[in-house]
């Protein structure tokens, strides 16, 4: 009965594509993936925007959106029938076929990356061998809409957001790719679904997550920050940064094009939240041995909403960075951690099963945190800045 | 060859001339990054996934934008008053054209006695990985020093020469 | 230790999320068009005429010297004189504004027309739900609409509407009592009375006027002091 | 034609396409751009050989085109960082008025 209704929807498509021809049979339950990769996190993507801004309003003690709808759940219809009502407006200056393509490719990139996420047991769009390159391709084809979308405005907020999203995203991506990389190394594959059934295995109730092993919380660190710059997010959020540049890339967007730039933002999200969920945190396996009886869909969303109520807890609490302070963070600091990371991950692999292993590579991690936390704040144009306006 | 393959070729020799043809250099890298896309589903169609996927990564996510951004740093994209091609514009495509003419003779003429191979051979990623750390484990590692070289010298042939002479 | 700050940043955060749900304290937002809290009795909002009794046309305040119109900066006043006159609260003839108009779209609730009274006759109100459907007609105040009782004036501001009584109870008797002592010596022509009307009742005055030429410190001053004022209503909400 | 001859045929004329931007252009960048797209051209060849050529089991093409892929890499970031480096100097990036070499 648990493994019937853990592959509903498996069977469902299945039983839908029992309708049509044999040589059919594939391609409609494949359709039917799209169907629901495309209507469910569309749906989660309107869920959140509510929850985010009623759990900013909590944080900063207020009470969030409450008029549409019951407890202001009907606010993203709300949102949607305006941005859909709005006028598109166009610059005059504007170029405007890229300046229509942009959202448009954002949007369809973002998508793509959905087709390699495992989110339940046997329910992926497409197994594919190099899984995790594929996910990171289609990451890297949303910098060129960023930039389309910033240049094709033709107005100095946009580029200026432009060129800070891309630079933004291609130095923390590298990070972002080392920190995978790790997990690679342990599994072995670039397959997602390798990735997470090497995870879906328990020492007495205890699960074999990645997070649990000092190289993967390591790694987990660096991919939360990296994923969390990735998708624009506070306290990286130096490309929209309302109150300077008035949002940066999509200053010049309206109505439909806006929704569909802050979809694709929010999308991004959902895929990185799934692919950190997928890397480190099991994936869609239960976290408990006695937990397994719950479809494993119901806990791959679980994870990916958790770790959403996690980017909604980051983006209430902190301030903007700097410009200056996020390349140096980015360089000087994600990136030689990434890498000691890999080397750490070799060392855990070298070592084998034992209680050496966790020593030795929690020491190393440790240390490493220590030396360069100590040094980072030392150094100049790096640690807290001491204002001198008061003298 | 199928329609799928024509298709692609298409829109990637399109992109390829709008890359080298347009005046507004940003849309000529844009239209690159076309043409790139394009060579990676001609990759794919190769059954390549591994490169197909690097190609996406490594040429639109990074070349394309590194090409964006020196054009904006050099303000290259107002287009030049005196015309965007160079003054030996005809040398050059008589040079082209010869080129052109030389590799299609050489492709057709050849007509290699190659197999038809309709199964695709077998690449894994795993397979892929283990040849690299074995029988190219050297080509690797050399590739690795020239990367950290390019990386280093990018920096440093690019910084400001105030920074510099500090 | 790197990212001990970034902790705590969390935790406070995370207390918020969690007390705003616990803890009515810490809500402060009061959902406006659903419940309100009382104005504050410092609320200025736009100027309003005060009137006595209950007929606003016979007890307007306003004699249409139009000081405040010369004096308002944003120029949103307009008065037109009466060719007649009626008796103002001490029983002298008067004029009156037949036309009184103040736009409040251009009024930028600077209160300097309440400063220069000599009358006590604009108040400042605390009225801000002025929305309208009609830019130019529904933001155009006339005297009918500007017209608000004492009474009214006592709700809204009661310290100040009290000091205000208080004080033209004093000039009312100051005024009969000249009266008094006038009558038996010699009945004056009434006509001389209004063209002198003005400037007598300035320098007659002059010591009380002047405490009450700025009603906002006055008010704010008078706070401290409860003398004379327990009959006062206590501020109430919104009617 | 047998498919392979058609992906040759295709390359050959991404990189003659790539050989005249190279050529004809006045913009340092777009000779970049050229340059890449030859070296495209000469990956799609040596993936289409892989595919079509005997003993695709070593992946010697695969090899040589994911290594090419980083060579390119490198040279890009080399390229335009010159490039830059170039136009701080001189205020332009037109090679026909970078002549200073000439003499």
């Amino acid at each position: 009965m648990a493994a019937t209704i853990d592959q509903i929807f498996v069977i469902f498509a299945n039983w839908v594509g029992g309708f049509f021809p044999a040589a059919w049979h594939a391609a409609v339950v494949d359709v039917l993936g799209v169907i629901g990769i495309v209507s469910v996190f569309p749906a989660l993507f309107a869920l959140t925007t509510v929850l985010e801004r009623k759990g900013l309003g909590r944080m900063q003690n207020r009470l969030g959106p409450n008029r549409v709808g019951p407890a202001g759940f009907l606010q993203p219809v709300a949102d949607g029938i305006k941005s859909l009502t709005k006028e598109d407006v166009v610059p005059f200056t504007a170029n405007g076929i890229m300046h229509f393509l942009a959202p448009l490719v954002l949007v369809v990139t973002v998508f793509m990356g959905f087709a390699v996420l495992p989110v339940g047991r046997h329910m992926q769009l497409v197994d594919m061998d190099a899984g995790l390159l594929f996910f990171f391709a289609m990451g890297a084809a949303t910098e060129l809409s960023v930039f389309m979308a910033g240049w094709s405005s033709h107005n100095k907020y946009s580029i200026l957001g432009a060129m800070r999203a891309i630079a933004q995203m291609i130095s923390y991506e590298v990070p972002m790719l080392l920190s995978a990389v790790a997990v690679v190394m342990i599994v072995g594959s670039l397959s997602l679904p390798d990735i997470v059934s090497m995870q879906d295995q328990y020492s007495g109730v205890w699960p074999h997550w990645f997070i649990f092993t000092p190289w993967g919380f390591a790694a987990f660190l660096i991919f939360a920050i990296a994923a969390t710059s990735e998708s624009n997010r506070s306290p990286f959020d130096l490309p929209e940064g309302e109150s300077e540049i008035v949002a940066g890339y999509h200053t010049e967007y309206s109505g439909f094009k806006f929704a569909l730039f802050f979809l694709g933002e929010y999308l991004a999200m959902f895929a990185l939240s799934g692919l950190g969920v997928t890397l480190f945190l099991g994936g869609w396996a239960a976290p408990f041995s006695f937990l397994s009886f719950i479809p494993s869909w119901i806990w791959f969303f679980a994870k990916v909403m958790l770790s959403i109520a996690v980017f909604i807890w980051l983006r209430g609490t902190f301030p903007r960075l700097r410009q200056d302070q996020l390349m140096n963070f980015a360089w000087k600091f994600v990136l030689p951690m990434a890498l000691l990371d890999l080397v750490v991950t070799g060392i855990w692999r070298f070592l084998g099963p034992g209680w050496q292993q966790w020593v030795v590579c929690s020491l190393i991690l440790i240390a490493a945190y220590v030396v360069m936390g100590r040094t980072a704040f030392a150094v100049k144009h790096f640690g807290p800045r001491r204002y001198r306006y008061a003298e | 060859m199928s329609g799928v393959f024509y298709f692609i070729s298409a829109v990637t020799v399109a992109g390829a001339l709008a890359a080298v043809l347009l005046r507004n250099t940003i849309h000529c890298a844009l239209a690159l990054a076309v043409a790139f896309a394009g060579l990676a589903l001609l990759f794919l169609s190769l059954d390549a996934q591994f490169v197909g996927f690097v190609q996406i990564l490594v040429y639109i996510g990074a070349v394309v934008i590194l090409v964006v951004f020196a054009i904006l740093l050099t303000r290259d994209s107002e287009a030049p008053n005196q015309g965007v091609y160079s003054r030996t514009w005809l040398a050059g495509l008589v040079i082209t054209a010869a080129v052109f003419a030389f590799l299609a003779w050489a492709v057709l003429a050849s007509l290699p006695g190659l197999p038809r191979r309709a199964v695709a051979p077998a690449a894994s990623v795993q397979d892929i990985g283990n040849a690299l750390m074995t029988r190219y484990v050297l080509p690797l590692e050399i590739i690795a020093v020239l990367l950290t070289a390019a990386t280093i010298g990018a920096v440093i042939v690019a910084m400001h020469e105030k920074a510099r002479s500090k | 230790m790197l990212g001990e700050g970034l902790l705590k940043g969390l935790a406070e955060t995370a207390r918020n999320f969690v007390g705003s749900y616990v803890s009515k304290e810490r809500l402060t937002t009061v959902e406006y068009p659903d419940e309100r809290i009382p104005t504050a009795e410092n609320a200025r909002v736009f100027p309003f005429l005060v009137y006595d009794g209950s007929d606003w046309q016979a007890g307007m305040r306003c004699v249409a010297c139009q000081i405040c119109e010369k004096e308002c900066p944003p120029k949103c006043i307009y008065i037109e004189k009466s060719k007649d006159k009626k008796p103002d609260y001490v029983g002298k003839q008067q004029f009156y504004p037949t036309r009184f108009d103040i736009d409040i779209s251009v009024c930028m609730s600077c209160q300097i027309c309440v400063e220069v009274c000599p009358f006590e006759a604009i108040k400042m109100d605390t009225q801000f739900e002025l929305a309208t459907y009609d830019r130019f007609g529904g933001l155009l105040m006339d005297r009918e609409q500007l017209s608000r009782s004492n009474e009214y004036y006592h709700n809204i501001h009661p310290t100040e509407a009290s000091e205000v009584d208080a004080h033209l109870a004093e000039e009312k008797v100051k005024v009969e009592a000249k009266a008094a002592a006038a009558a038996p010596a010699a009945a004056k022509p009434p006509a001389a009375a209004p063209a002198a009307k003005p400037e007598a009742a300035t320098s007659a005055a002059a010591a009380p006027k002047a405490a009450l030429a700025m009603p906002t410190p006055e008010a704010e001053a008078s706070a401290a002091k409860p003398a004379a004022l327990e009959e006062a209503p206590p501020a109430g909400g919104k009617d | 034609m047998t498919p392979l001859t058609a992906y040759l045929l295709v390359a050959a004329l991404l990189f003659a396409i790539g050989l005249a931007g190279a050529l004809t252009r006045r913009s340092a960048i777009l000779v970049l751009i050229g340059i890449e797209l030859m070296l495209n051209a000469a990956n799609l060849n040596l993936i289409a050989f892989w595919r079509y050529g005997p003993h695709p089991e070593f992946l010697t093409g695969m090899m040589f085109a994911i290594f090419s892929i980083a060579v390119a890499a490198a040279e890009a970031a080399v390229g335009l960082g010159l490039v830059i480096s170039i136009y701080r100097h001189t205020q332009t990036t037109d090679v026909d008025q970078i002549t200073r070499m000439k003499g």
